[in-house]
């Protein structure tokens, strides 16, 4: 069997009364999709920003490939090769499309010290380029990314995740707000990376065409809790998660 | 013994007249999110406005009276509508800018056109002695402090309790999205600005008499109100009498008690202090963040 | 040349714009009344005034306008810090540099062309001392002073002046340009149980320093120089003012009837009572003309030479309002008052000598 | 591109040609620019380009300006005295970025202006070390080369000089990664910290090197005036400086160099209306706010933009004309 | 007179100098759920932010039931139109509870009626119920949004216009809210929608828009669109996104 890239083990995170995540464990393993689905605050999100270190969980341990990252900085975990998106837009509002996705990877770079003296798009432009059209946005790439609308900035903010070519890529609601067209496109691109670079990927959605089709495990959160963990034939026919979040 | 007590309460007098500068400040980074950099200016304006009401003939509170009008005509909706609506939706910046730019004009205005020269001005409450134990207050430091305590509360009463407070709130948190709700968002802004000149004919009322009507009046009293209200927090109007207090009392104290030269220090390390480990103030609401 | 060009340098803006702007005006009265005579020398006076902002650095840019502009004679600026650095300029340029600046360095440099148009606190400390050893007998003295280059320099002066006639200055309370609550520091001074308190600062913070002695119920002597007694303090404090004494070179309520028809010119034309200042920078004006028409011509280094050991009686030239005479320093010498506030109005107790007529007072 | 190549070997060739024709105050008013504009551009990176709002650049103004002073003051050199002002406050400058790692927006911007104070009692109180109250006289001019700068014109030239060298490196640094870094930092922080940009690294270090011109523009400064006090450091200064560059325009390269005209010149243009001119200069700052928000660089800006929009309009037209209706 | 409630005729709008709109015309019909198709960026958003008055209209006029509204502000819409808009993105005041939220939302109703209605709207959206006294901006993505759409309802509106609502909300949630928009328009409610959940949003729906490059493309009842053939090609492969969208 081989190691996880990701191991999470009985991570816990309450704001006051609520138990946000109330100890969660599970594996993500190498060339993995793995989902992530559950109701409207059911911890999905303060999961992930437990694991990337955006907030300080509880309690719990987080390994990447067998090294414990609890508590690292969202910094040290990019320089480890983990990228990810966010729930909500976040890109670099007054910044052109493709400087948001230079500046995405530039810090991997070489050192600090050298990249002062850098030229200013760290020899990324080609690999921006590309991504540029793979997404489709090749005629706003100019544009100041606060300019565009919410399915365009979705997806400047999803090629930013994946500028730095990370192992391990974890993203909140990728496909929200994205045309269909187009989130065969992530789904297609997720695959593609997946075989050809044996990229993981963790993915918190609530498209379920597209969780279904794309995963190769999924987990169910309820209630800050894990209810199951499965392939998505297992989940799609476990009567508890129908019940509590797929509906009939 | 008696030494400490005359020490705290001068302290307090002079803190409720930082607390009432600071009170402004407070209100309109709730209210709208902006600092307006002539706050002082804008209680300078309305004491010589008083004074001149007063030399006149009228009784001090008519000539208040009247200065609350032209101050809410003048430096609340002018105001609006010169710098706030046109500024507000860039951002901070341009809004401070703007406002030094206002602060050094309205002073320099005031000196060229009116007077460079200081002058007293009447008290509301009077200058009686009060001898207690060996300890000195005037009338005018105890009426000072009532009134700094009445219009803090007031008008955080105002923001928290009314709906209309909280709507001032919300446009300044999110213009849009109080737009889309239906908020007069205009009319809101005005109310804001408009309170806040009232407050500053309170404050300049309140604090001239020790301070006295000069053209730079302003500029002291507003860096002592920014130290009372980051001390006190900026998102809360009680914590402007909070702040002002210590700010008053520690500078008394601190001159006592350490080096005189320093004295000044010993407020700013409270206010850096404050800043880096609880900068939402002592009495703020923390503000998290979401991602 | 046609007129004769003079620059100005005050602070008109900033901290010092009371101080400036009121020496201003005095030098714009003088200069009216003297044109409307027909000028110094059949030439009338054209004044240009330039505001320092407070600051020695635009100070010094002003001064070398003055010097671009190849003026007769600078006044100003006021403030020792910009005056320090202006007089460089004018030094260079050999162009007679009138100032109401009293830091005592301006005139150690060996400039000769500095000329203060009052007491500089080298003159005017050693005659306070000598009022609170002699008169008032006082063994300790406590000193209140504003933390600025003219208050520091002011205790300084007095401090060291005391001690030269063996009293002691046992505290000495800095207190910040602006102060509003002056309950520290004379509760300090209450608590060092000096003999007489002496303070020191602008116009406003004396008077909250009076007030504030009078609330807390000092009973010493209280003590100043120039700026304590002044119209303004008076005005300012209200009642707490009574008693207090100050020495004052300059002031409009001297006994002398010069001084008060030019408080009523005056105020006739500004709607004020001027200060010190005011009456430094109207003598000023009139100073230099005194020494143009002792030179005889209108020209700079004529003027830096008679300026030298001048004399001028007031009886001569009323302008000047009382006898002045000037050393080679640069240092002004003339009749000062002793006043005391009775009533709200200033009183004169003493007339003090010149320095040079007569030792002691 | 072009064009403001074109107009910068213009106003090149102006700085070079026009001084020796001035008298000395307008080589001296231009020196003081040129000072400000050095200490500006520091602060524009700091609140400019990496957004950190800082309310205490007059500070470090201070401290280049006295270190150097009191240095000259014990007989060591000019090109001793500045290099230590450099290091002295790059450190100092790294230091406060501290708080910046804390907080954010106004409480930064007060945090810093209570360091500004802080420095200011400094200077102030410790009179044995900066002569107080009584400030630094007779500070001299340097020597480059065993050239004598102690004519205004020669230091004029002299400034001139290092505000180029200095604006060469500010360009360099800022079309390097670490400008779009910077960038970054203002704009979305959060983000930035997930793409692994070290927010931390970056906001110290935009203090530090905005520190260090503010640092040499103060060594300047002192050896210009050749006398300070504490009263052109403290807080009001910082103001100025803010306002400067943001009138000029935040984030704009060439931004300090009109704010500094603004702050610096403009008063002088204005003292033509005599007691009033500094009512004129602050009404001026507040109409250009409303005229031009994001400062007066941003004039071409807004003509891009304008043309972009246009052209993207257009564009936008013609493609929506080869879409037919169905119906 | 017909049953026209919706009508955008010939409307140039857009961001300053950058037109979006270009001389879009459609019609939505009263008590309908029209549903507002198209790739990102086509313009959508733009469509409602300019009906409900926050965008200038350079060109063209909107009508509401017949009455020219064009240039009518957001609040001169809400109160004497009855138009409430849920737009996209995140809409609420962070630092204020989940009450306080929604109080404002009712503010131009007056607080009485606000309050009576508080309690109905909260009986739909059980999650939101439980943080009544949170901040809002400690809310999950998907609480947030139920929020949104609660504080929207509260108005009870003629017209609504909603901006991709199932944007964050599980599938359970996104079911509730299209059911619950279908009830509202089968009481007399004009539904305006913007989705990009396509297949399950023209279940729900009574006719479909589709705009590409700011102009309209298409516009079907639901229902034929559903069974057409060409959906997959027109929505989910991207036919016409050649000229804006080159892949
Ligand atoms: N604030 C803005 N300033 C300038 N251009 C803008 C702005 N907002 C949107 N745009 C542009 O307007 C166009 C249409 O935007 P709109 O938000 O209406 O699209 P949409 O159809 O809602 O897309 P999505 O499905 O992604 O939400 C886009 O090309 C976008 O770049
Ligand atoms: N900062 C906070 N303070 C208080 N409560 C919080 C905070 N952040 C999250 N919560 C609560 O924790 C719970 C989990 O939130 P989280 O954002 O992780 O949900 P989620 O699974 O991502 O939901 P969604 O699908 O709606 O995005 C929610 O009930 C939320 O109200
Ligand atoms: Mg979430
Ligand atoms: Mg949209």
């Amino acid at each position: 069997m081989t190691a996880p890239v990701l191991k999470v083990s009985d991570l816990k995170k309450s704001y006051g009364a609520i138990h946000a995540v109330a100890g969660v464990s599970f594996e993500v393993l190498p060339g993995e999709i793995f989902g992530v689905i559950g109701p409207n605050g059911s911890g999905k999100t303060t999961m992930f920003n437990s694991v990337l270190g955006q907030i300080t969980p509880d309690a719990g341990r987080i390994e990447l490939n067998g090294q414990d990252i609890t508590r690292l900085s969202p910094v040290e975990l990019n320089q480890r090769g983990v990228g990810r998106t966010f729930q909500t837009l976040q890109v670099f509002g007054k910044m052109s499309v493709r400087d948001n996705l230079i500046v995405a990877a530039q810090e991997h770079q070489g050192s600090m010290f050298g990249r002062m003296f850098a030229p200013g798009d760290s020899g990324l432009g080609a690999r921006a380029d590309a991504l540029i059209d793979q997404f489709r946005i090749r005629h706003v790439a100019d544009k100041k990314a606060g300019e565009l609308s919410y399915g365009q900035q979705k997806l400047v903010d999803i090629a930013m995740a994946f500028m730095s070519e990370p192992d391990l890529v974890l993203l909140d609601e990728p496909c929200a707000g994205v045309n269909p067209s187009l989130v065969g496109g992530i789904s297609t691109l997720l695959k593609e990376l997946n075989k050809t670079r044996k990229g993981s990927f963790v993915v918190i959605e609530h498209n379920m065409d597209f969780v279904m089709d794309l995963c190769h495990r999924i987990l169910v959160m309820v209630e800050g809790k894990v209810m199951a963990l499965g392939t998505p034939a297992e989940i799609r026919s476990n009567k508890q998660v129908l019940d509590a979040y797929l509906g009939a | 013994m008696t030494d400490l007590v005359q020490l705290l309460l001068s302290g307090m007098a002079t803190g409720a007249i930082y607390a009432l500068a600071a009170l402004g400040f407070t209100l309109l980074w709730q209210a709208s999110g902006t600092i307006n950099f002539a706050q002082g200016e804008f209680v300078m304006l309305p004491a010589f406005m008083m004074l001149a009401f007063n030399t006149m003939g009228l009784p001090l509170l008519v000539s208040f009276a009247f200065t609350c009008a032209i101050a809410v005509l003048v430096l609340g909706w002018g105001f609006k509508r010169g710098i706030a609506d046109p500024l507000l939706r860039f951002g901070m910046m341009p809004v401070v800018v703007a406002t030094l730019g206002l602060s050094i004009a309205i002073r320099n205005g005031v000196r060229a056109g009116y007077s460079a020269e200081a002058h007293p001005f009447p008290s509301l409450f009077g200058d009686t002695l009060i001898r207690v134990a060996g300890v000195t207050v005037t009338s005018g430091d105890i009426g000072t402090l009532l009134a700094a305590l009445l219009l803090v509360l007031g008008t955080q009463a105002w923001l928290s309790r009314t709906v209309t407070g909280r709507a001032m709130q919300a446009v300044a948190q999110n213009t849009e999205s109080a737009t889309v709700l239906g908020i007069n968002v205009p009319r809101m802004v005005f109310y804001t600005f408009a309170i806040n000149a009232v407050l500053a004919c309170a404050a300049a009322l309140l604090v001239t008499p020790t301070y006295l009507a000069k053209f730079d009046m302003g500029e002291g009293l507003a860096t002592k109100a920014f130290f009372a209200a980051i001390i006190g927090g900026f998102n809360n109007s009680r914590g402007a009498l909070l702040g002002g207090i210590i700010v008053g009392v520690s500078e008394n104290l601190a001159a006592h008690y350490v080096s005189a030269a320093y004295k000044d220090a010993v407020a700013l390390v409270i206010f850096m202090l404050v800043i880096l480990f609880k900068p939402q103030g002592l009495l703020g609401q923390k503000i998290e963040r979401k991602v | 040349q046609a007129t004769i060009k003079i620059a100005s340098l005050q602070e008109l803006s900033g901290t010092g714009a009371t101080v400036g702007t009121n020496f201003k005006n005095g030098m714009d009265l003088a200069i009216k009344e003297i044109n409307a005579a027909g000028g110094i020398l059949g030439k009338k006076i054209e004044v240009t005034h330039y505001d320092t902002q407070s600051n020695p650095g635009v100070a010094k840019g002003l001064a070398q306008k003055a010097v671009d502009d190849d003026v007769l004679a600078v006044f100003g600026p006021g403030f020792s810090g910009s005056m320090i650095v202006s007089m460089n300029e004018t030094r260079r340029a050999k162009i007679p540099n009138f100032t109401g600046a009293e830091a005592a360095s301006i005139t150690t440099q060996g400039n000769p062309y500095v000329y203060r148009t009052s007491f500089g606190q080298a003159t005017s400390m050693p005659k306070v001392a000598r009022y609170i050893a002699q008169n008032l007998k006082a063994k300790t003295v406590a000193v209140i002073y504003v933390n600025n280059d003219f208050g520091k320099g002011g205790s300084d002066m007095v401090t060291k002046s005391l001690a030269d006639l063996g009293v002691k200055v046992v505290a000495n309370i800095s207190t910040d340009p602006g102060k509003l609550d002056f309950a520290a520091p004379v509760l300090q001074a209450k608590q060092s149980n000096a003999d007489v308190i002496f303070v020191y600062t602008n116009e406003e913070e004396a008077a909250r320093a009076l007030r504030e002695l009078r609330k807390q119920g000092v009973n010493k002597p209280i003590v100043g120089e120039t700026v304590l007694t002044s119209q303004k303090v008076i005005e300012l404090a209200g009642d707490a003012a009574n008693g207090a004494v100050a020495h004052i070179g300059l002031s409009v309520d001297a006994p002398v009837p010069s001084m008060r028809a030019f408080r009523a010119k005056f105020e006739r034309d500004y709607h004020y009572i001027p200060d010190h200042n005011g009456i430094k920078g109207y003598t000023g004006v009139y100073i230099m003309k005194a020494a143009l028409e002792k030179a005889g011509k209108i020209d700079r280094a004529a003027l830096a030479k008679a300026m030298k050991g001048l004399t001028i009686s007031a009886a001569k030239e009323p302008g000047v309002l009382m006898d002045v005479s000037f050393d080679d320093k640069g240092d002004i010498d003339r009749e000062s008052f002793l006043v005391e506030v009775k009533n709200g109005k200033q009183e004169v107790k003493a007339v003090l000598p010149a320095l040079g007529s007569k030792k002691g007072g | 591109m072009k064009k403001s190549t074109l107009f910068l070997l213009a106003l090149g060739l102006l700085l070079l040609a026009v001084p020796p024709f001035l008298k000395n105050y307008g080589i001296y008013l231009l020196s003081t620019w040129l000072v400000y504009v050095i200490a500006n551009m520091g602060l524009n990176l700091t609140v400019g380009y990496a957004g950190q709002k800082s309310l205490g650049h007059a500070a470090f103004f201070g401290i280049g300006a006295y270190t150097v002073a009191i240095l000259m003051q014990h007989g060591i050199s000019f090109w001793i005295g500045l290099p230590v002002a450099v290091l002295g406050c790059f450190l100092i400058g790294l230091a406060l970025g501290f708080p910046a790692l804390r907080v954010q927006t106004i409480y930064l911007a007060f945090a810093t202006l209570g360091f500004n104070t802080a420095v200011w009692l400094v200077l102030r109180n410790e009179e044995s070390l900066t002569g107080g109250t009584f400030g630094i006289n007779n500070i001299g001019r340097p020597e480059l080369f065993g050239l004598s700068l102690e004519g205004s014109l020669a230091y004029y030239y002299f400034v001139l000089g290092v505000t180029v060298l200095l604006s060469a490196l500010m360009w360099k640094l800022l079309a390097s990664p670490w400008g779009k870094a910077f960038t970054a930092l203002r704009d979305n922080p959060i983000r930035a910290e997930s793409l692994g940009i070290r927010i931390q690294a970056y906001t110290l270090l935009s203090f530090a090197f905005g520190a260090v011109y503010a640092g040499i523009a103060g060594a300047l400064f002192a050896s210009l005036v050749q006398f300070i006090e504490p009263a052109p450091f403290a807080v009001g200064t910082s103001f100025m400086m803010y306002l400067m560059v943001v009138v000029g325009g935040p984030g704009y390269f060439f931004g300090p160099l009109l704010g500094s005209a603004v702050g610096v010149l403009l008063p002088e243009w204005l003292r033509f209306a005599q007691a009033w001119y500094l009512f004129v200069f602050g009404s001026a700052v507040v109409l250009l706010m409303l005229w031009l928000p994001d400062g007066l660089l941003s004039i071409p800006d807004r003509v891009r933009a304008r043309r972009l929009a246009r052209e993207a309009s257009a564009a936008r037209a013609a493609s929506a004309a080869a879409v037919g209706v169905q119906a | 007179m017909d049953d026209t409630c919706i009508e955008f005729d010939n409307v140039l709008a857009g961001y300053g100098d950058f037109m979006i709109l270009n001389n879009l015309s459609f019609k939505a019909r009263r008590g309908k759920i029209t549903l507002l198709l198209g790739p990102n960026g086509a313009g959508k958003s733009t469509v409602l932010k300019t009906l409900f008055g926050l965008l200038k209209v350079r060109q063209g006029r909107i009508r509401l039931d017949g009455q020219d509204i064009t240039g009518a502000g957001a609040k001169e819409l809400l109160v004497q139109h009855g138009v409430a808009f849920v737009p996209q993105g995140r809409n609420l005041f962070g630092q204020l509870t989940v009450w306080e939220n929604l109080e404002l939302g009712g503010i131009t109703l007056g607080m009485k009626t606000t309050h009576a209605r508080i309690p109905e709207v909260l009986e739909l959206f059980p999650r939101v119920k439980e943080r009544l006294h949170s901040r809002a901006s400690a809310l999950s993505g998907g609480e947030q949004k139920q929020l949104e759409v609660g504080r929207a309802l509260l108005l009870r509106p003629k017209v609504i216009l909603i901006d991709e609502p199932s944007i964050g909300l599980s599938p359970l949630v996104v079911a509730d809210v299209f059911r619950l928009l279908r009830r509202l328009a089968d009481e007399g409610t004009t539904v305006l929608m913007v989705e990009q959940n396509v297949k399950s949003a023209l279940k729900m729906a009574d006719e479909a828009i589709a705009l590409e490059s700011g102009r309209l493309v298409l516009q079907k009842p639901a229902g034929d669109l559903l069974s057409d053939p060409n959906i997959e090609r027109l929505f989910l492969g991207g036919a016409h996104a050649g000229a804006a969208q080159p892949a």
